[in-house]
C-alpha cells in the first residue's frame, strides 16, 4: 500500500503533500490545528480536498473528478474522539469492522476479542460503552480501528488519555502491528514518534514544515516545533561566520552538513543539558551566552529544567537552589561552541 | 381479497350479499328493513353503507360497487340519474318534516319557530345541506329570519349540540328527534307541512343482482318496509 | 463548507422505497391538480366567504401552534427529562387526541367546556361562554395538535441526550438557564418539525372544530369547514380552495424547514 | 442505574405549563368517562360489530403503519442525509397530507385511484379496484399517516447528526450496512415514536377512508367510521365505543414507548 | 473552600474518602478506570453516591437526604472530553459560565476573552466549535472552565491533546490560577502533579491507594501505580531483613522510617538510573540481582531504557548497543543495596 496526497483545503488554510511508503509508518507532528487530523480526513474519505488528489496505489481516491466512498477506501481512521457506538457492546464495537468485511459474527467476535486482549480491555467486552472510563474508552478505540484489518491505517493520537500503566504496553502492541503496514500516525509524543515510525513529517499551519527519518529529524531538527517536541534548544538566523539571530546576536557552533553561504538561513541546536546557567555574564570559554528571563521551572527527575521562552536548560535540583531561580529573575543562559550543532535549513 | 367482498355477487359459500347505500339519516330503519329482508330471502346478506347522501353519490360514480341507493334528497338521486347509473326508474318511498329539537326540559322555552328568532343559541343545517335549505324554506313561508349560532354540515351535528344542552334549539327532521330518543325533545310546528322533504330509491345500473336490488327496492316499497318507515316518523310520499 | 462536507453515502438502494413514497403522496396531489378548473380558479378563491375562511384558519393556526409550544414544549421535557411514576401511562394518554377520531374528541371537548360540561357550570359563572366561539376553534386545534408536537419533541430531546445540559449545568447555569440557553437551541430543528406538525394538523383540523365549535363564518367556519361544505354545492370550488390550503401549506412548512445540525 | 443516573434538574416553573398541558388533553377525556353508561359498557363493546370494526381498525393500521415504515424511513433518510435542488419544495410537498383535510385527501385519492381518476384506466385494465375496498382503508391511513413518521424522523436524524455513521464508514461498512447497525439503531427512539404516530394517526383516521373507501361493515367500517354511525343511532355506544379505543390506543402507545438513550 | 467527601458508587466499586483543604489543589493520580472522573462527578453532583456524604465547607451537597443541583454547588467541572456547546461560538461558549453567574453580555465577553488569551486561543473566539481542531478545543474548554469563576475547580485531564509549543505555557498559567482556588485536578502525567498539586492522591481499583504531598509521594512512592508514574522502580515484599518479594527473592536496601517488624508489608524502590544491565549474572559488591527478560526499550535522550516488565533500567546508548539489547533478551538487572530505599507501606 503506497498513499500520495496532495492537497489543499482553502477554509483551514491547508496545503500539503504526504507520500506513504508500503509498509512505511508516518507519524505526522505538530501543534494544534496544523493539519494533522485534516491529513487523516482526507485520507479516509471525510473530507474533499479543494484542489489536488489523493491515491492509494495506483487508485485515485479523491481527484477534481474522482471520488471513493469512505467505506470503499479500506482505510480505518481512528479519529481523535473515541466514538464508540452507544448501541453495541464494547465486544461488538471492535466486532464491527471484520463484521463490516463480511466475517460470520463468531469469526469477528473472535477477532475482536483477540484485539480487546491487546490493548488490555479483554475483560470489558461485555460492557456498554456508557459505562467506560476515559482511558478505557480509548483502548477500545484503538482495538476498532485494528480489528478492521486496513489497508491503510490512520491513528489520531492513539496514545492520548492512557495511564502509565498501560502506554508502554500498549506502545509495544501498536510497534508489533504497525511494523508491516502501511500507517500514518499523529502524536504529540517524541518517544511515540521514535518507537513508531519510520518516518517523522512535521505539519505547522497547514503547510509540511520539515520531514524525514524520525531518528534524524529528532536529532537534528531544522523547525522550531521538532526541536520542542526532541526537547532541544534552537535558535534560528542567517549565516554569518556563526548564526545571526533576529536581534543581532551571533551564535558560534560546529557545522555540521554542507558550509553554509553567508545570509544562508541557518539553525543551531544544542541539548538543555549542554546549558549553564549564571547569575552574573561568565567569563571564559564559552563562546555563547545569553541575557533570558527565567518563565518557568520544571523538575526533571533530580534535574530541574529552567524555561526562558523558547530556551530550555537543564541545571541539578541543587544548583538551581543555590542560584535561587525564580520565574523572573535574568539569568545567563551560556553554551559552549563545541556543543552547538549549525546547519542549514 | 377486500374488493371482492364489496361485490354483490355470490362468493361461492352459497351466499348472495347486496349491497345498499342509504343516506345517513334512514340508518336504524334500513338496518332494521335489511334485518326483515334477510329474514325473507335465504342466503342473501344485505351489507349497508351509510353516509352523506352526496358522498354516496361520489363514491357510486366512482366505481363503488353498490347495488341500491336510498338518497336523502331528490337532487342527488338526479345527480345519480344524470350520470346514468340507475338501473331503474328513482321512486319516492318516505317524506320528512322539520322539527324544533329542544334540550330534555326545554330551558329556553321554546314553543314556536317564532321563538327562535329570540336570543337564544340556535343551530341549523348550513343552506346548502338538505336540511338547511329546508330550514331556510321554512323561514321564508313564515317570514322569520334567524340568526343562527352555527350552520352545521349535518343533521347529526345539528342533534348531538342540541343534545348535549350546548344549543337551545335546533331545526331538525322529525325522524331524527324520534332516533334521538330521551336525550331531545321535539316540538311541531305548523310551517313544517310547507316543507316536505322526499326521499327516493333506486337500483344502481350494472348491478350484478340487478333482480335483487329490484326485490329490495319494492321490499322498501312495500308493507313491510313502510311500517318499519313510519315507526320510525317518516311519513308516506 | 460546500465540498468539504463530511461525506458519508446512503444506501442506493433506499431511494427507490422513498420514491415510491412521495409517488404516494404526490399523486393524489395530481389527481387534484387534474381536475381543478383553472379558468375559475382565481375567481373561486378569492370570493369573500374564500378569504374570511384562509384568514380565519391562518390566525387560529398561528395561535393554537403558538399554545402548543407554551404547553407542548414543557410536557415534552418533563417527559424525556424527569421520571416519575405513572409516567408511561400519562404519556399514553397524552398521545390520545391523535388516536381519537376528531369528531370524538369534539364531543369530548363538548362534555367538558360545553354549557352542560364538566367545567361547564365555572365557565358559566365567569361569563364565558366558549362553544360556538373562535376560542372553541382555537381549543379544539390545540387539544388535537398538541401531542403531535410533544411527540416529536420528547424523541428529539431523547436522541440529543443531557451530555451538554449537564456541562452546562457545572458551569453555574441554573435549570432556567440550561433550558433556555442549551435545552432548547439544541433540540431546535426538533422543535421547528414538531411545531410544524402541529400548525399543519391545526390547519387540516375538521371533525373537532365541527363537532365543538360549529360553523359560522367569519367566526367558525375554516378553511376546512369552508372546503367541506362547498363539496356539495360547487366541487369545482372545493377543489380549488384545497389547491390553496395546500399552496398555504407549502409557503408555511417551507418557511420553517428544520435547520441544519453538526 | 437508579441513584446514580446523571442528575440535572429541570427548571421549577415548567411543571406549571405543563400540567396545564396534561390537563388541557386530560380534561376532555375525563369529561367523556363522566358520561358513560358503565352498566351497559361491556355489552357495547362487545357487540359482533364493534369487534368486527375493532378488528379491521387493528388490521388496517398494522398494515398501513409497517407501510409508512417501509416508505418512510428511506424518505426521512434522504431528506435528512442528501441535498439536491428541490428538496425544500418537495419536503413540504411530502408533508401535505397533513394538512390537508382528511376529506379533501380522501377526495384526492378518488380522483387518482378511482374508476375516472388519474390511474383508472390503468388499475381497470388490471383488474384492480381499489377504492371502497380494504386496499383503500389502507392507503388512505397510510397517505395521511406517512408524513408524520417522515417529518419525526427526519427530526431526529438531524438532531443526531452524522459523526457515528462517518466512523461506520471509516471502518469499512458500506452504507447499507452503516443504515442498518447505526443508522437505524440510533435513531430508534425517533423511529419509535414516528410510527407510534403513524399507527396513532392510522387508527384515527376517518374523513378520508369514508371519503375514499366508504363504510361497509368487515371490509371499510373502521372504528372510527363504526363510531361515527353509532353516534346518530346510539350515543352511549358511541362513547363507550371511543373509549375502548383509547384504551386500545393506550395500550399499544405504552407498549411501543420510547427506550432510553445514553 | 474545603471540600469532603466519602461516598461509594457499588456498581463501579468505586469506595473513596478524599479531602481538600481551603485553598489547596489535589491531584488524582491513577490507572484508567481507577475512579478518578467518578470523583469529579461526585463532586460536580452528576453522580448521586449510593451511600456517604459530599460536604463543602459546612453544606452538605450530597447526603442520604441531602441534594444540592450540580448549578448550585458553585464547582465547575472540566470534562475529558471537551463537549463545547455547539450553537454557540467559542467566545460565547467561554462566556457561559460568567453569563450563567448573572453578569451582562459585555462583561462576560470580556472576561471570556481574557481566559481565551490565556490559554492561546484568543485568535479563536469567533469560531463556531465544530470548526476547531482536537487541541484547540481542549484549550478552549478549560478557559470555559477557568470562566467560570467556582469556589472549587475540577479538571479531568485539562492538558490533553496540547501539543509541546503550548503545554509549558499552559502549566505555567493553571499554575498562577489554581495557586489560591480549591482545586482537584486529574493528571496522567508526573510533571503536572509536581508542578500543579500540593497533594497528590493516587486512586486504584476505586480505592485511595495512597495520598501525601505532591514531592514526596513521587520521591518515595508506596503504591505501584505512583512509582510508575514517578519514573521509578519498585518491589513490594514483607520485611524479613532485607524485602521478601512473592517469588521469594530477598532485596537488601537502606531503611528509610521507622524500622520495619518482620512481615511487615515492605516496598524496595530505585530509579533505574542506579541499575546495571547485564548478559550474564556478575559477581562483585551489588547485592541485589535480578534475571528478567527485555519486555521493552525506550530511547530516552541520549540513553535508552530497557524495560522488563514492571521494572526499568536506564543504560547508555552505547552499552544498550554492546550489549545486544532487543525484546526477549534474558539479562541481569543489578542494583546496589546502598541505591535502595526501603519503607514501610
Ligand atoms: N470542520 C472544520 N471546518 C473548518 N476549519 C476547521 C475544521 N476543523 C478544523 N479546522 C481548522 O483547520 C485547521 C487544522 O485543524 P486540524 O484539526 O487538522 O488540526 P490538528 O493538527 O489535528 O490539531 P490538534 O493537534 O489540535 O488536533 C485548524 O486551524 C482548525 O481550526
Ligand atoms: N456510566 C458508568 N456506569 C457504570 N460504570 C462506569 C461508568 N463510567 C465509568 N464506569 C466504570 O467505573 C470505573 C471508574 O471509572 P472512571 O471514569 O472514574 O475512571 P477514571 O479513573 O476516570 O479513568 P480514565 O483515566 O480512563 O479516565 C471504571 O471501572 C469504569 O469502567
Ligand atoms: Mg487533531
Ligand atoms: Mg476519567
Amino acid at each position: 500500500m503506497t498513499l500520495h496526497l496532495h492537497a489543499t483545503v482553502a477554509d483551514r488554510g491547508y496545503d500539503v503533500a504526504l507520500d506513504v511508503a508500503d509498509g512505511e509508518t508516518v507519524a505526522l507532528l505538530g501543534p494544534n490545528g496544523a493539519g494533522k487530523s485534516t491529513t487523516l480526513d482526507l485520507v479516509a474519505g471525510l473530507l474533499r480536498p479543494d484542489s489536488g488528489a489523493v491515491h492509494l496505489d495506483d487508485r485515485e481516491l479523491s481527484g477534481d473528478r474522482a471520488w471513493v466512498a469512505p467505506h470503499d477506501r479500506r482505510v480505518a481512521l481512528l479519529a481523535q474522539e473515541p466514538l464508540l457506538f452507544p448501541h453495541l457492546s464494547v465486544l461488538d464495537n471492535v466486532a464491527f469492522g471484520p463484521r463490516s468485511a463480511g466475517a460470520r459474527r463468531a469469526v469477528s467476535r473472535e477477532t475482536a476479542r483477540h484485539w480487546l486482549a491487546e490493548v488490555g480491555a479483554g475483560d470489558l467486552a461485555d460492557r456498554s460503552p456508557a459505562r467506560l472510563s476515559g482511558g478505557q474508552g480509548q483502548r477500545v478505540a484503538v482495538a476498532r480501528a485494528l480489528a478492521a484489518d486496513p489497508r491503510l491505517l490512520l491513528l489520531d493520537e492513539p496514545m492520548a488519555a492512557l495511564d502509565v500503566a498501560v502506554a508502554p504496553a500498549l506502545r509495544q502492541t501498536l510497534r508489533r502491528v504497525l511494523a508491516d503496514r502501511s500507517v500514518v500516525v499523529v502524536t504529540h509524543d517524541a518517544l511515540d514518534a521514535l518507537l513508531l515510525a519510520d518516518r517523522v513529517v512535521v505539519l505547522e499551519d497547514g503547510r509540511v514544515a520539515e520531514e524525514g527519518p524520525a531518528a534524524e529529524v529528532l536529532a537534528r531538527p531544522r523547525s522550531a516545533f521538532a526541536a520542542r517536541i526532541a526537547g532541544l534548544d534552537m535558535l534560528r538566523g542567517r549565516w554569518d561566520g556563526g548564526v545571526r539571530t533576529a536581534d543581532g546576536s551571533l551564535v558560534h557552533g560546529l557545522v555540521t552538513g554542507p558550509e553554509p553561504e553567508p545570509g544562508d538561513p541557518v539553525v543551531a541546536v544544542f541539548r538543555p543539558a549542554a546549558v549553564a546557567v549564571y547569575r552574573e555574564p561568565p567569563g571564559g570559554s564559552p563562546r555563547n551566552a545569553f541575557a533570558v528571563e527565567v518563565t518557568d521551572l520544571e523538575p526533571l527527575g533530580d534535574q530541574v529544567r529552567v524555561r526562558a521562552g523558547d530556551l530550555a536548560a537543564d541545571v541539578t535540583t541543587y544548583a538551581a537552589a543555590e542560584l535561587d531561580l525564580a520565574p523572573g529573575t535574568w539569568v545567563t543562559f551560556s553554551v559552549k561552541a563545541s556543543e552547538v550543532a549549525v546547519y542549514r535549513t | 381479497g377486500g374488493d371482492d367482498e364489496s361485490t354483490a355477487s355470490d362468493d361461492g359459500s352459497g351466499i348472495t350479499t347486496l349491497t345498499v347505500y342509504a343516506a345517513a339519516s334512514l340508518t336504524a330503519t334500513f338496518e332494521q328493513i335489511a334485518e326483515d329482508f334477510e329474514a325473507e330471502h335465504d342466503g342473501v346478506e344485505v351489507e349497508l353503507s351509510f353516509g352523506g347522501s352526496s358522498d354516496l353519490v361520489t363514491q357510486i360514480t366512482e366505481g363503488a360497487e353498490a347495488d341500491v341507493f336510498a338518497s336523502a334528497a331528490t337532487k342527488n338521486m338526479d345527480d345519480l340519474v344524470a350520470a346514468d347509473l340507475t338501473g331503474a326508474e328513482p321512486q319516492d318511498f318516505a317524506t320528512n318534516v322539520l322539527e324544533i329539537a329542544v334540550p330534555p326540559g326545554n330551558p329556553a322555552g321554546v314553543k314556536s319557530l317564532q321563538d327562535l328568532t329570540g336570543d337564544l343559541n340556535l343551530v341549523l343545517c348550513a343552506p346548502e345541506v338538505p336540511c338547511g335549505a329546508a330550514a331556510q324554506k321554512v323561514a321564508e313561508a313564515a317570514g322569520v329570519t334567524f340568526s343562527p349560532v352555527s350552520e352545521e354540515q349535518a343533521v347529526t351535528d345539528v342533534l348531538a349540540k342540541v343534545a348535549s344542552g350546548e344549543a337551545d334549539a335546533g331545526l331538525v327532521y322529525v325522524t331524527d328527534v324520534a332516533a334521538a330518543g330521551d336525550d331531545v325533545e321535539g316540538i311541531e310546528f305548523p310551517e313544517s307541512a310547507d316543507v316536505v322533504n322526499t326521499y327516493p330509491i333506486a337500483p344502481v345500473a350494472d348491478s350484478d343482482e340487478a333482480d335483487l336490488a329490484q326485490e329490495f327496492v319494492d321490499f322498501v316499497l312495500g308493507a313491510t318496509g313502510q311500517s318499519v318507515l313510519q315507526d320510525a316518523g317518516f311519513g308516506q310520499p | 463548507m460546500t465540498t468539504q462536507q463530511r461525506q458519508v453515502g446512503v444506501p442506493a438502494w433506499i431511494y427507490l422505497p422513498a420514491l415510491l413514497g412521495a409517488v404516494l403522496v404526490l399523486l393524489p396531489l395530481a389527481g387534484m391538480l387534474s381536475r381543478v378548473d383553472w379558468s375559475r380558479f382565481v375567481d373561486l378563491v378569492t370570493t369573500e366567504s374564500a378569504r374570511t375562511a384562509l384568514g380565519l384558519s391562518l390566525r387560529t393556526s398561528a395561535v393554537s401552534t403558538a399554545l402548543c409550544v407554551l404547553l407542548g414544549v414543557p410536557m415534552a421535557v418533563v417527559l424525556a427529562r424527569t421520571s416519575f411514576p405513572g409516567q408511561g401511562v400519562l404519556r399514553s394518554l397524552v398521545l390520545l387526541p391523535m388516536v381519537l377520531p376528531p369528531v370524538v374528541g369534539g364531543i369530548a371537548l363538548l362534555y367538558t367546556f360545553g354549557r352542560k360540561g364538566l367545567l361547564g357550570a365555572e365557565l358559566d359563572a365567569l361569563g364565558v361562554q366558549v362553544a360556538f366561539s373562535t376560542i372553541a376553534v382555537v381549543l379544539a386545534q390545540t387539544f388535537v395538535s398538541l401531542p403531535f408536537l410533544v411527540v416529536s419533541l420528547e424523541g428529539a430531546l431523547r436522541s440529543a441526550g443531557q451530555r451538554y445540559e449537564v456541562v452546562a449545568a457545572s458551569l453555574g447555569a441554573s435549570p432556567t438557564t440550561v433550558f433556555r440557553r442549551v435545552t432548547l437551541p439544541l433540540v431546535l430543528p426538533g422543535l421547528v418539525s414538531g411545531a410544524t406538525l402541529a400548525f399543519a394538523r391545526s390547519l387540516g383540523e375538521f371533525g373537532a372544530t365541527i363537532t365543538f365549535a360549529g360553523s359560522l363564518e367569519g367566526t367558525t367556519r375554516t378553511l376546512p369547514l369552508y372546503i367541506y361544505q362547498l363539496r356539495v354545492t360547487d366541487p369545482d370550488a372545493a377543489v380549488a380552495m384545497s389547491l390553496l390550503l395546500v399552496v398555504v401549506a407549502v409557503v408555511v412548512i417551507g418557511f420553517a424547514r428544520p435547520g441544519r445540525t453538526g
